[in-house]
């Protein structure tokens, strides 16, 4: 089969930085249990953006057949199949939800009314059982979708490609909203106060955008080799530059139109959240993640250039790839107390370093199980097509 | 050939019918395109609609000496209702406005070849719509005559606009949305003018399409700008289009009333505005396709097309719906609960039920592909929609007034015979201009379809 | 002025059926060391520019010198009047309100940019025209239908109308014309 | 194929977007200058009244502004002085000029002198002339040298960009209180100083720009 010799450089350096982290973590959890739980919370949210949202890309290029999206289906479908293993790694955040949510707290519920009045949803029965619920979603549709094209390639029939559609139609929809409700339960119940109804919306927004920053990458290092090599061409590497200008914008528009709202109105039931983040150096903090985040990606993928030569694409995309981090920090960490001050805490890299190799090294375990290209009978022409004629 | 359009029918199971009939060369298609406004006669039916709208536009003109007469009191709007219709309408018509562009630009940059016949006639489309919503805030001024207040220009007042007011931006968003839109569509006209210059037989017809064709020759120097101008305007007007619907529902959502300050405005607009003028393009397209023969061109294809884009968006439509209620009760806010419950169960409860009926339940038969490659469920559909999104407008203005903080402001909205004269003629206003432009231009975008016919032929040749 | 035959010429237009041929002839013409070339064609043809030899448009940079004049102007414009020219408290909000500047920076970007895209594009392309030599080509109407044509132009240097003529013939012209202009032509 | 369109129209082509262009722009340069004209502002245009009352005259006498506009001090209107204030000397002096009938008349039938306002604010300002004095305002600074003027014109356009001047910087046109009437005031050179000092002294409160409030003159 084809040779993996990229894959396998990446599992050597991952599993050690895997396991590092994951110790440390571990050591971190019995020093400082609310520390750790913050820690392990961002950590985990920052890789499960991309099994989440290379679910929710495999589900767009079912329901669009666009090009890109062929050389990319066995990556979004390994990362895709990680769910199980990213749902088990959620685990201590439910060992943790007295660190992590207030609603949980009993002085709490007794002396805050608007908290009384949510307890019908912010409960931990009630965050237990939508947990399994997503769950079951997001795995059911991951294992559907890549057994069933899994099983295309043995026997190359047409059928299932309708059949991955007529799944992928109904999958997306119900894998929105419960991305969408999971977002509220996990993050947006951190500050139970507060409440914004396009937050669903930037969540799944930010974990595609995530995912295809992710890809961009990848899809550099696997056209170098076979069986990629010659079929993911300067046209691909065009189209992923472009998703990833399209979904910073449209990431940058949704938090610019929520902040515009809220701050026209004015009001502290909503401000408070931005408040927060505008002292103790989160002021500081949110400047850089703009530009990082919104200028600095914009202006190098305005030019064409940039998206077609793959090397400068990957570059740029794995610098924002890292520098997204950010946000997901921004989203987080300033809804506690101790850490009302932007301080780097040791356990938020060792969070987000163990979980990433593990998430690596598992990636790079799955993307070996099948067949780098997919024997996807829209494109079974291009596969070969190309190849031959540039 | 386009690269990211799947090899269809080759394996014979992703289109139901190609794009465009490839029996066809560039003379017929152009033949047959040009021989609308290069004939002396229109269709009956066509001149019906004309002479219908025609007296719709008389209602308008009725509408508006009035208003200018007599002033604003005469509509419906007062205490507590300050908008009515002519907001309503605006949006509803901007709503319209979005599929062209939309249509036209998100769809050439995606390279999806189904774009080709429609792109005409939903610009067409947006630059009438646009007109007609310009018509209700201008009116609403009580003193068109002095709109140009509205920007910033050096006067003896020294006077500028307020530029915190989303009102403000609505103004540059709608004006920079109609330039731009007028400039996209002018631009594609030029080389189909060139044709009808070339193939027009009387003096008038050849030195009026020569005169709007500027000397276009086709030659490769001009075809190189051209694309690349072509192509960029597509990527600017795509940001623009949701732009524009963002500023409108901007327009609701940064003040506080409840019901509209909603952070998920901005997109759930957008997506509405897609999914009406996706119908209203729908509710054009199909009589006119049946009217003129123009089924080998506008294909089942493309209704299936434009069917799962209105599915797309009215879910994500249905979606905002469904996150209002859950944040009225969420956001345990006593006004935004309130209000949830009075749009539902208040005096104006058939509104929102009628809107969730036509905009969120009755579309789901489009999850059919009976349904969506059929024309004649397509065309009622597409009217049940412009219904529902017109509702959803009424539902969010009227209902959201009508009871706010203040129980001893509460009051009832209904129009009045000059809302509705002025309704119903900025139809007449905009079917009229439509049989215009069937009259006079080519519908159907003739460079672009000969195009995409000699890329189907050549497929091999690349 | 000294060559009156050359100069009452506006050129030599060949006819071709299909893209390929005029292809094919573009990249004979430009072998053959024409420069003054230009091809018609219904449709944009690709690869036919570089067939020709002609270079990229600048298209494009001037776009972008739209844009960021118009968020230039839009930011101005209203820092300019809301904190300096007319400062003016509303609802407690800063004078500088810059989340609000945001949609007309916007606007004014996408506005500049589209009218750079295309009034650059006509005014580069030396639009309107009304009149052209080449329109006086037999058979030319087709040029916006069906028909690509090939024309080099008798400013070339290489111009000479017999020799010209056989090239364009060679690379499988249907019909190949020696153009006059209108004799009114100042050009 | 024939020629639709003579050489010529290419010229006349590009004639028509520079005269359609240079028309836009023109007119709206005439209109910015037809509204800033004096035709249309009526400055400078001495304006005729019933009886041609010569302001240089009387204050050449030695009248003061306020022997007529009285209630100028302590009232919003600075007042136009009743048939009484004029009969007060032309009872007794040029009783019998026929320029004066109309006075005569007034007085006789009990009906007021009809002038022709020359300083006119639109309906929806409100001014007040009391506030103005106060503050350190000269009656010259908005009526020019009425007490040169033989019939009354109009020095200031009265537009809003000419209250804003002053609404904007007090500090540039305040003077003592008791110059306020001094038609022959001369700012001193270090103008800004003394008037960044007046404006204190006369508490003009500038916090905020609060004098470009909206409600400041618009209630």
């Amino acid at each position: 089969m084809e040779s993996h010799v990229d894959l396998k450089k990446l599992k050597s350096i991952a599993l050690p930085v895997g396991v590092i982290g994951l110790a440390a973590s571990a050591y971190g959890y019995t020093q400082n249990h609310d520390a750790f739980a913050v820690s392990w919370l961002m950590g985990w949210t920052f890789w499960f953006f991309l099994t989440l949202g290379s679910l929710g890309w495999l589900m767009i290029y079912h329901l669009t057949s666009g090009r890109w999206g062929f050389v990319l289906q066995r990556p979004f479908e390994a990362a895709a199949r990680l769910m199980p293993a990213m749902l088990l790694l959620f685990v201590p955040v439910l060992f943790s939800m007295h660190s992590l949510y207030e609603w949980t707290h009993e002085h709490v519920i007794a002396h805050d009314e608007l908290v009384q009045h949510k307890l019908p949803y912010l409960n931990p029965t009630g965050f237990y059982i939508r947990f399994g619920v997503y769950a079951v979603i997001w795995t059911v549709l991951a294992f559907a979708l890549s057994n069933l094209s899994r099983r295309a390639d043995a026997n190359g029939n047409p059928e299932t490609v309708r059949k991955l559609r007529v799944i992928s139609a109904p999958g997306i929809l119900i894998y929105s909203l419960a991305a969408t409700f999971a977002s509220f339960d996990w993050y947006m119940s951190l500050e139970p106060h507060w409440f914004s109804s396009i937050y669903g919306a930037i969540f799944m927004v930010s974990g595609g955008l995530l995912t295809m920053l992710f890809m961009a990458v990848l899809a550099h290092h696997l056209a170098q080799r076979e069986p990629m090599k010659g079929v993911i061409t300067t046209q691909q590497f065009h189209d992923f530059g472009n998703w990833c200008f399209a979904f910073t914008i449209l990431w940058t528009y949704m938090n610019f139109v929520q902040f515009l709202i809220i701050w026209s109105g004015n009001l502290y039931e909503e401000t408070f959240w931005y408040m927060k983040r505008a002292k103790g150096g989160w002021i500081e903090f949110s400047a850089v993640m703009s530009i990082m985040l919104f200028f600095v990606p914009f202006f190098l993928f305005l030019f064409r250039n940039n998206k077609r030569n793959s090397k400068v694409l990957a570059s740029i995309a794995l610098v924002i790839f890292v520098a997204r981090y950010l946000e997901v920090q921004w989203m987080i960490a300033p809804t506690f107390a101790f850490r009302a001050d932007v301080a780097f805490h040791w356990m938020d890299l060792a969070a987000v370093a163990g979980i990433g190799g593990l998430w690596l090294w598992l990636f790079a375990n799955g993307l070996k199980k099948a067949p780098l290209l997919s024997g996807d009978a829209r494109f079974v022409e291009f596969a070969k097509g190309d190849k031959a004629g540039h | 050939m386009a690269p990211n359009s799947p090899p269809d029918q080759k394996q014979g199971f992703v289109e139901i019918e190609p794009v465009l009939d490839t029996h066809h060369t560039m003379e017929t298609v152009t033949d047959k395109i040009s021989a609308i406004p290069l004939s002396n006669t229109l269709p009956r039916s066509i001149l019906g609609v004309g002479f219908a709208a025609l007296l719709l536009l008389g209602s308008l003109m009725g509408a508006i000496f009035f208003l200018v007469v007599e002033g604003t009191g005469i509509w419906g709007i007062n205490q507590p209702v300050g908008w009515g219709f002519d907001i309503i309408n605006f949006v509803w018509w901007i709503g319209i406005g979005h599929a062209g562009t939309l249509i036209s630009a998100i769809l050439l940059l995606l390279r999806q070849e189904w774009r080709t016949s429609i792109n005409r006639f939903a610009e067409t489309m947006t630059i009438f719509a646009v007109m007609c919503a310009g018509l209700y805030p201008l009116l609403h001024t009580g003193r068109p005559w002095l709109a140009y207040w509205l920007f910033p220009y050096p006067n003896v007042m020294e006077m500028w606009p307020q530029f915190r007011s989303p009102l403000v931006w609505d103004v540059f968003a709608v004006s920079t949305y109609a330039t731009v839109s007028l400039l996209f569509w002018l631009t594609g006209l030029v080389p189909d003018f060139a044709t009808l210059r070339d193939r027009a037989k009387g003096k008038i017809a050849k030195v009026g399409y020569g005169i709007a064709a500027m000397g276009w020759r086709g030659s490769a120097r001009h075809w190189q700008r051209y694309e690349i101008a072509y192509l960029l305007l597509a990527g600017l007007s795509t940001p623009l289009v949701v732009s524009v619907h963002s500023i409108v529902g901007l327009d609701f959502a940064v003040s506080v009333i409840p019901g509209w300050h909603v952070t998920i405005f901005p997109p759930y607009f957008v997506a509405g505005a897609i999914f009406s003028g996706f119908a209203m393009v729908l509710t054009l397209a199909i009589p006119v396709r049946a009217i003129f023969g123009l089924k080998d061109m506008i294909t089942l294809n493309h209704l299936d097309n434009i069917s799962k884009v209105m599915l797309a968006t009215g879910l994500m439509v249905f979606y905002g719906y469904g996150m209002e209620v859950f944040f009225a009760w969420y956001s345990a806010n006593e006004y935004e609960g309130f209000m949830k419950f009075n749009r539902m169960f208040g005096p104006y409860w058939w509104s929102y039920w009628a809107l969730i009926l036509c905009n969120g339940i009755i579309p789901q038969i489009l999850w059919f592909k009976k349904v969506r490659t059929s024309p004649i469920i397509l065309f009622f559909l597409s009217i049940i929609i412009n219904i529902g999104m017109w509702l959803e407008r009424f539902v969010i203005i009227v209902t959201s007034l009508h009871r706010d903080f203040l129980p001893s402001s509460w009051g009832m909205y209904a129009p009045t015979k000059f809302d509705i004269a002025m309704y119903l003629g900025t139809i007449g206003l905009f079917l009229f201009l439509m049989v215009l432009a069937i009259k006079f231009l080519p519908i159907i975008s003739q460079f672009e379809v000969r195009e995409l016919l000699h890329k189907k032929q050549h497929k091999n040749g690349h | 002025m000294k060559q009156p035959t050359a100069n009452s010429m506006y050129g030599m237009v060949a006819e071709f059926h299909d893209t390929e041929t005029l292809l094919k002839a573009a990249n004979l013409v430009r072998e053959a060391g024409y420069t003054a070339t230009d091809a018609f064609s219904p449709i944009p043809v690709h690869g036919l520019v570089e067939a020709l030899g002609i270079r990229r448009s600048r298209l494009a940079g001037i776009v972008l010198c739209g844009g960021l004049a118009g968020a230039a102007t839009g930011f101005a414009l209203q820092t300019y009047l809301s904190v300096f020219q007319y400062p003016h408290v509303v609802s407690g909000r800063p004078l500088f309100s810059w989340p609000s500047f945001v949609p007309i920076i916007f606007e004014l970007t996408i506005l500049f940019s589209a009218f750079a895209a295309v009034f650059g594009m006509f005014g580069l392309n030396g639009l309107p025209k009304p009149y052209d030599p080449v329109f006086n080509t037999p058979g030319f109407n087709r040029a916006s239908t069906d028909g690509f044509f090939l024309c080099i132009q008798s400013n070339d240097p290489k111009y000479d109308p017999a020799a010209t003529r056989a090239l364009l013939e060679k690379a499988g012209a249907v019909q190949v014309t020696e153009v006059a202009k209108h004799p009114d032509d100042p050009e | 194929m024939a020629q639709v369109f003579h050489p010529a129209a290419n010229i006349i082509a590009r004639l028509s977007i520079v005269v359609g262009l240079g028309g836009l722009v023109g007119t709206l340069v005439l209109f910015d200058a037809l509204q800033k004209s004096d035709y249309v502002t009526e400055v400078n245009m001495p304006r005729e009244q019933i009886v041609p009352f010569s302001h240089k005259h009387h204050a050449a006498l030695g009248l003061d502004c306020r022997y007529c506009h009285t209630s100028v001090e302590d009232g919003a209107f600075a007042g136009i002085p009743p048939t009484k204030t004029c009969m007060n000397c032309h009872s007794l002096i040029w009783n019998e000029a026929p320029i004066l009938e109309p006075v005569r008349e007034s007085w006789r039938t009990g009906t007021s002198l009809e002038w022709n306002r020359v300083h006119d604010l639109p309906e929806f300002v409100y001014f007040d002339h009391s506030v103005h004095l106060n503050a350190g305002i000269g009656c010259t600074d908005c009526h020019g040298r009425v007490d040169e003027m033989p019939l009354v014109w109009k020095e200031k356009t009265l537009y809003m960009t000419f209250c804003l001047e002053c609404h904007r910087q007090p500090e540039k046109f305040v003077r003592p209180r008791d110059q306020v009437f001094n038609m022959a005031y001369e700012k001193p050179a270090n103008q800004l100083e003394v008037g960044a000092e007046l404006v204190r002294v006369h508490n003009i409160n500038t916090s905020n720009h609060r004098l470009l409030d909206c409600y400041k003159c618009h209630r």
